[in-house]
């Protein structure tokens, strides 16, 4: 095996491997397990970063595994999975760094950490996978892995967490299997492509593959949280707060997501696509998410369902992007897959702050909570902000990219969802700044915990700052070179020029 | 009707009645008895079948067929006669309950 | 030198943004007249030249010409001004905040200023916009945070607004920068859209009439130094949002030239009237900056009714607007004096008992009339279904029919007869 | 050279084993496992002499057909011989810790009694031979199900034993047929010779009845959950993970090889009767209350699949189905041993009662986790690797409605394999005494369920391994023929 195939193999091997190794670790050996989660995270980036080098220099990373006769395991690295392998590879080191401190003196940290690496490790398979059934098959990984973590805290609540996150993965992963073996029966391949495999079949399997089409994206809009798929979001939020940051950040939500790029750009390509009539269906499904996620945000008291909701919300932008078909809009829904996360995982380790330092859970214990933790507090505004679309934070790039595109594929009505939406971030994220800043601070916090110097222990102070600080220089420096928007301009090119 | 065909529907009413015994009776003697009985049955028809050919020298597969079934319904009837005792001491009764397992 | 003068356009906004983070700031003194140091060392800078910046946000551009050069002028002044009007630097946190909030609006400011082109400047005056709206709410009272919340909701009104109008503008052309954006508008198939949604917009910002009402009470609670940059700072750059956003010169529009105009009119009536009405010596800037921007109204729509008197005005409107800027800030300086010193007798204001806005009543009613819908209930409901789908079973009339099915399964008298019955009958056949 | 007999040495050499063990009960452990590890070597050099020279006609003591005994093994029976000896290896070592020394030397002997005669079941080319390893696997199986004792155990064996004799009558009567109608017992003898005609459908209904009784297909799985619920844990692993297999195996033969003529319509019903099993079993599995029960009627649930091939009939299908039976197996056994360790831990099996097992009993949970998943088809495990095929079958087929009972199966799997998992996340009211679990029956179980886990990743290894002589490959007197015929 060269090289070139070894490659993405290692890459999503690191944090295999290094998840297997912490599993048989005692509780006691806080050192071995940290320096293996860090030294995991780490030599993955490093790698990540070679095979960067690499692709620019005309390498081709391609892994192959036999499944079945005429079907493989495949990793490969093009310019969309190394989109998500940044994101997810980046994201991971700052979480674990986070769950570090975050977890520091609390039961189960081995199981914790070995289930918190395998996730990883999915999510980087799902988005190294060259087709689909590599696909699925790190996307079901990624369900399984997911589950401890969400039962963590081993209590009834969580439980039943747990139990819902399931009902709906597990239904949604049924639905794309299905979905993936009847695209097999009628194409033959399943190997994503710019543009798509399918094109032969539009004439005479129109039906089958609207069906198909449903199937998968039904499927994979369970983990992205389409209305009305997504109801384990909120549920899901009994986990730990890294685990939050990266369900909702990194790994499950995303996945689907980018599951659902994969299906209309390299699975169906963006004509057969319109040519079908499903993009304009999906579209409109993505619009209601989006306002759907927060009208609902509006209403919810528990910081963390706020913030899931507007997950809910912020996700579909990816899928609205996609789904309005045009490079422009394209290009806005892919750099939204990294926007989104930079800014949401910010927000979550900021709500994990609040909980761990002071116990605050609800928006409403949050008055005057910025004099106390100005730093996390700052984070969080930078993050909100963000979300809300105001220059020149990440948010702001994304709806920018959304709203000319579709202009420029002449649906108007999408500018109109825009503004909605901008709105209604603003209605659910400025009221908890303004509490945050200008109201006076309660006589005592509901459970504080001293941590010396800073205003809570470094581990969880640095991770969202440096997010918070990424947040700002992805919009700020949007168009430098390999900034994430120049990223998926690039691959909007493939997509689209002949 | 030929001897062989006389033999082989003789086999198939025991068959039949064994059957019979075997679903409406309770007590697990009786039961074990049924099945001897289909055993038999079944023995009976290999037997007849193996004169098929008629005036001939009977085929003899079927006799050494039988002569292992045999061996493996007496090794099979004391199992069942061992556990119907056990069965009794364990319950105090030698059928089976009805109702389903907790 | 031109290495010189980009760097200093670059620091004109970037200085005070580094500043604004506390510990950079905490070990040099006065750091609100360094922060503006770049911007003075530009004015005296006899020629810059604009520098391009495309890794910027979506490609963007920084620049000072003639009429920029005014403007940024005005503003060191005012902010210098301002400056001298903030508490001594102290370790109390709401001061320490109100520097932090001070510092990003004048990068902002500056920013707006400096800007070359519609992403950058709409970048600038959001920053801005956010850190006007905590100097107005920070530490202030009641009627502050009022005037902050209605502020803020006509800032993100005007941004959305305003984000239409970018949207537009990048759909008809690639090239951002004003000039080209003008021409391009210009010659596009219906401006009319575009240059409603500009107006609006940026009368959202600047608090033309009719969106004037936190004007009055900004003046009425906020400090000094806020209160002295409120002619300079919003108002002033919603205005000049509006000169260099529309394609002034370039098209003729006379029915919206002429409401406009009516509008312009009706501020000005209406500011007079209620100036009158409430003569409060707080309030009268206030009621000048509204006579002033109904004025500019009037002047604009002639503009746009008639391109050729827009281009006999040469750079008037700039004029305009640093004058005004100053003005505002000579006004307020002298109510500032004559209160502190003259204890000059505030007329007694209705105070507000319930401090909402008609706007969060209503999103409240919103939320309140959704939760009763059952926009809020009907998706619980529905996912406690999906997730109780195994609890389900263990239903009383579930278990029984389960329960009785394989009771008779148990029995297996049926099956296995009617399997045998059938395999017998066709021996039988066979053996015939 | 003289070849080595293996297909011999793999009947004789559980079977003196067993009977060594009978005779010094306190050398039982050793002669076991020697046997065991034997039994392994032997499949291994067997493989290995198919993988040179093709599928295998051995005559013992050199009579052949049609008098003497002919033993015969191709790509299908090796398979079944692999994953016999897979689970018997870890059955072997589970049962080591599990049962004190009273039980041991009742357990040895029957289990490797039992062994022998799946193994000769395998190796038999003759229907009539079958018959009797079948009715050897039966009585050696009632046997280990008794020897849990206790009423349950007891009226459950008891069951057990009678159904299964009834069925071996009711199979016996179709040999009969057969011979009777074709002069032969010999299955490759048969294959030639048959042709549709009443008495070879009353065969065919007389031995399908039997077998599928054995296989517990719905509607008659009754006697299925309590035995396999009440016996001990590597026995309820035996019963669950090859026994059942066993009648299904002579199914498959007779039906590839004897009866492939017998048109659509039973073939259906097959399926039809498979999809109620998948939906029955699961439905049921999830109402339970207990753990074994549960993995009880997962197993009605789970052979239910292997029948939706039998409406499909592709090549393609059979293979699926084959997949599916050995990652069964496998996970299967991995699950009741890791439930044997619950309930040894425990002291009981009430899954609500389970109290963070996952962190106490890390090792099983994993076990049982790993095999849950193969259970319920999700990649990468054997159990995917199945299921995708017989999706990709049914698709190919046209016949899309299959797709509804795997897929729902499928589901039902998950919702109770994780209740299991969920409930053993979750500390519950109150603590209890516990016991401890030797290392050798934790990293069994999860040797057993990496394995099936693996199966998903060398799918290529056991399908080229079924190319191997009749069913699917096709031998080479089978290939003549097929070509003068047309």
């Amino acid at each position: 095996m060269n090289w070139d195939a070894g490659l993405p193999l290692l890459i999503v091997a690191t944090s295999l491997f290094s998840g297997l190794m912490i599993f048989f670790l005692s509780e006691k050996h806080v050192v071995a397990r940290t320096t293996l989660n860090l030294g995991g995270a780490v030599f993955k980036l490093v790698l990540v970063g070679v095979m960067i080098w690499g692709v620019f220099h005309g390498h081709h990373y391609e892994a192959r595994l036999p499944l079945l006769p005429g079907l493989d395991l495949l990793l490969r690295a093009d310019a969309e999975s190394m989109l998500f392998v940044v994101l997810s590879s980046g994201l991971w080191l700052v979480t674990t760094i986070y769950a570090i401190g975050y977890l520091e003196g609390s039961p189960h940290r081995s199981r914790f950490f070995g289930f918190f690496s395998l996730c990883v490790t999915a999510t980087v398979g799902v988005a190294l996978a060259g087709n689909l059934i590599t696909f699925v098959l790190f996307y079901e990984l990624l369900t399984l892995s997911t589950y401890p973590l969400i039962v963590h805290r081993e209590t009834e609540v969580a439980r039943r967490a747990g139990r819902t996150y399931l009902i709906y993965t597990i239904t949604g992963g049924a639905l794309l299997l299905v979905g993936t073996v009847w695209l097999y029966s009628m194409t033959g391949t399943l190997e994503f492509a710019h543009r798509g495999f399918v094109a032969g079949l539009l004439d005479t399997h129109r039906v089958s593959l609207i069906v198909v089409f449903v199937l998968l994206v039904a499927g994979l809009g369970v983990k992205a949280a389409l209305v009305p798929l997504h109801g384990w979001l909120p549920q899901a939020m009994v986990a730990p707060a890294p685990v939050s940051a990266l369900l909702h950040a990194v790994a499950v939500v995303k996945a689907g997501a980018f599951g659902i790029v994969r299906v209309v750009d390299d699975v169906y390509g963006v004509e057969a696509t319109t040519k079908l009539g499903v993009s304009g269906p999906l579209a409109a499904l993505a619009a209601v998410t989006i306002i759907y996620g927060s009208l609902r945000a509006l209403f919810q008291d528990d910081l963390k369902r706020r913030l899931a909701f507007s997950t809910v919300s912020q996700v579909s932008y990816i899928v609205l992007g996609i789904a309005i078909i045009g490079p422009i809009a394209t290009t806005g829904g892919l750099v939204h897959l990294v926007h989104q996360g930079v800014m949401k995982i910010t927000l979550f380790f900021c709500a994990g702050n609040l909980a761990e330092t002071l116990g605050i859970h609800k928006v409403s214990e949050m008055n005057g909570v910025g004099r106390r933790m100005p730093w996390t507090m700052a984070a969080f505004t930078i993050g909100a902000l963000g979300m809300i679309g105001v220059p020149p934070l990440a948010g702001f790039v994304t709806k920018w990219y959304l709203g000319v595109g579709a202009l420029d594929a002449g649906q108007e009505w999408v500018v109109y969802i825009l503004a909605g939406s901008s709105l209604l971030n603003a209605g659910y994220f400025l009221p908890v700044l303004y509490a945050v800043w200008f109201k006076p601070a309660p006589d005592s916090w509901p459970d504080e915990r001293s941590f010396g110097r800073f205003e809570t222990s470094w581990a969880l102070l640095a991770p969202p700052v440096v997010t918070a600080l990424l947040t700002l220089a992805v919009g700020l420096l949007a168009s430098a070179p390999f900034s994430p928007l120049q990223w998926a301009r690039f691959i909007t090119t493939l997509e689209y020029m002949p | 009707m030929s001897a062989v065909l006389l033999y082989a529907l003789t086999g198939a009413g025991l068959f039949t009645l064994g059957l019979y015994a075997l679903i409406i009776h309770a007590h697990l003697l009786r039961k074990i008895l049924a099945i001897n009985v289909m055993g038999s049955g079944v023995f009976l028809i290999l037997v007849a079948l193996g004169g098929r050919t008629a005036g001939a020298v009977p085929d003899v597969v079927p006799h050494a067929m039988v002569i292992t079934g045999i061996v493996v319904a007496v090794s099979a009837t004391a199992l069942a006669l061992a556990l119907v005792l056990r069965v009794q001491a364990a319950t105090g009764r030698a059928e089976l309950p009805e109702e389903p397992l907790e | 030198m031109n290495e010189i003068t980009s760097a200093l356009l670059l620091l004109t906004p970037l200085l005070p943004v580094v500043l604004a983070f506390p510990p950079l700031r905490s070990r040099i003194s006065h750091p609100c007249y360094i922060a503006l140091l770049p911007a003075i060392v530009l004015l005296l800078v006899p020629s810059v030249v604009p520098i391009e910046l495309p890794w910027l946000l979506l490609g963007s551009g920084l620049g000072v010409d003639g009429a920029s050069r005014w403007l940024l002028a005005m503003s060191v002044v005012i902010w210098t001004a301002a400056a001298t009007l903030l508490p001594k630097p102290g370790n109390h946190a709401a001061d320490n905040r109100f520097t932090v909030f001070f510092l990003l609006t004048m990068a902002g400011n500056l920013g707006a200023i400096v800007a070359t082109d519609m992403v950058g400047f709409f970048s600038f005056s959001a920053l801005m916009g956010y850190g006007f709206y905590g100097l107005l709410v920070s530490g202030g009272d009641k009627t502050a945070r009022r005037a902050g919340r209605i502020y803020i909701s006509f800032m993100i009104a005007a941004d959305l607004l305003l984000f239409e109008v970018l949207l537009i503008a990048a759909s008809t052309t690639s090239e951002m920068a004003f000039e080209s954006v003008r021409l391009a508008v210009s010659g596009s198939a219906s401006p009319g859209l575009y240059v409603s949604l500009v107006l609006a917009g940026f009368a959202l910002k600047a608090g033309v009439w009719p969106f004037h009402s936190w004007l009055p009470l900004a003046f009425r609670s906020a400090r000094p130094a806020v209160a002295l940059l409120v002619g300079g700072v919003p108002i002033a750059m919603g205005l000049l949002g509006m000169v260099r956003w529309l394609p002034l010169g370039e098209i003729t529009l006379p029915g919206m030239g002429l409401i406009i105009r009516i509008l312009g009119a009706a501020a000005i009536i209406y500011a007079i009237v209620a100036g009158v009405k409430r003569s409060q010596l707080k309030l009268l800037p206030a009621y000048t900056a509204m006579i002033a921007t109904g004025f500019f109204s009037i002047a604009l729509g002639a503009g746009l009714a008639d391109p050729a008197v827009w281009n006999q005005y040469g750079n008037i409107p700039y004029f305009f607007i640093v004058s005004l800027g100053f003005g505002m800030v000579i006004v307020v300086a002298a109510i500032c004096w004559l209160q502190t010193d003259h204890h000059a007798p505030a007329a007694i204001v209705k105070q507000e008992d319930d401090p909402s806005l008609w706007i969060e009543r209503c999103a409240g009613a919103v939320v309140r009339w959704g939760g009763k819908l059952g926009c809020e209930t009907l998706p619980r409901l529905r996912s406690a279904w999906l997730a109780k789908a195994g609890s389900l079973l263990q239903v009383c009339a579930w278990r029984k029919a389960v329960d009785a099915a394989e009771y008779s399964l148990q029995r297996w008298i049926l099956a296995i007869t009617l399997f045998l019955l059938l395999g017998l009958v066709t021996v039988f056949l066979a053996a015939m | 050279m003289q070849q080595i007999p293996w297909e011999v040495m793999l009947i004789l050499l559980p079977l003196a084993g067993a009977m060594a063990c009978f005779l010094w009960p306190r050398r039982t452990l050793l002669f076991g496992l020697i046997s065991a590890l034997g039994v392994g070597g032997c499949v291994a050099g067997l493989g290995w002499r198919l993988l040179e020279q093709g599928a295998q006609r051995y005559a013992v003591g050199g009579w052949g057909a049609p008098l003497g005994i002919d033993l015969y093994a191709d790509g299908l029976s090796l398979l079944m011989l692999i994953i016999t000896a897979l689970v018997g290896l870890g059955v072997s070592i589970y049962s080591i810790g599990y049962f004190e020394r009273r039980q041991a030397i009742l357990f040895w002997p029957l289990w490797l009694l039992l062994w022998s005669a799946l193994n000769a079941l395998f190796l038999s080319a003759d229907i009539f031979n079958l018959y009797v390893t079948l009715e050897l696997l039966g009585l050696a199986a009632v046997a280990l199900v008794a020897l849990a004792g206790g009423a349950n155990a007891l009226t459950a064996a008891m069951r057990y034993l009678l159904v299964n004799m009834l069925a071996s009558l009711c199979y016996l009567l179709g040999v009969a047929l057969l011979y009777h109608n074709f002069g032969s017992v010999d299955i490759a003898i048969l294959a030639q010779r048959v042709e549709a005609s009443p008495a070879v459908w009353a065969a065919m209904g007389l031995m399908s009845a039997g077998l599928l009784l054995k296989s517990a297909l719905f509607p008659l799985h009754f006697w299925l959950p309590p035995a396999h619920a009440s016996a001990p844990a590597p026995v309820s692993a035996l019963l669950s993970a090859l026994v059942v297999k066993a009648s299904f195996y002579i199914l498959l033969r007779l039906w590839l090889e004897i009866f492939p003529q017998t048109g659509a319509a039973p073939g259906q019903l097959l399926g039809v009767l498979g999809a109620a099993a998948v939906l029955w079993g699961g439905i049921q599995a999830l109402r339970q209350t207990r753990l074994k029960l549960l993995i009880a009627y997962s197993t009605v649930a789970q052979l239910g699949y292997l029948f939706l091939a039998f409406p499909l009939g592709s090549s393609f299908a059979w293979k699926g189905s084959l997949y599916l039976l050995l990652s069964h197996a496998l996970a299967k056994a991995a699950m009741f041993m890791a439930a044997g360790n619950i309930l040894r831990f425990c002291g009981h099996d009430r899954i609500a009662d389970l109290d963070r097992v996952a962190q106490r009993l890390p090792v099983t949970m994993i076990a049982f986790s790993v095999a849950g998943v193969s259970i319920v088809g999700l990649p990468p495990s054997g159990g995917f690797i199945g299921k995708w095929m017989l999706l990709e079958a049914a698709l190919r087929a046209g016949q899309w409605w299959w797709v509804i009972p795997l897929i729902l199966g499928g589901l039902l799997a998950a919702a109770y394999i994780f209740k299991v998992i969920g409930y053993a996340f979750t500390q519950a009211g109150v603590l209890r005494q516990t016991n401890k679990v030797p290392m050798s029956m934790e990293w069994a179980a999860l040797a057993l369920a990496l394995a099936a886990l693996l199966l998903g990743l060398v799918a290529l290894w056991p399908l080229s391994l079924m190319e191997i002589g009749l069913p699917f490959g096709g031998s080479e007197v089978d290939a003549i023929q097929r070509a003068e015929q047309s």
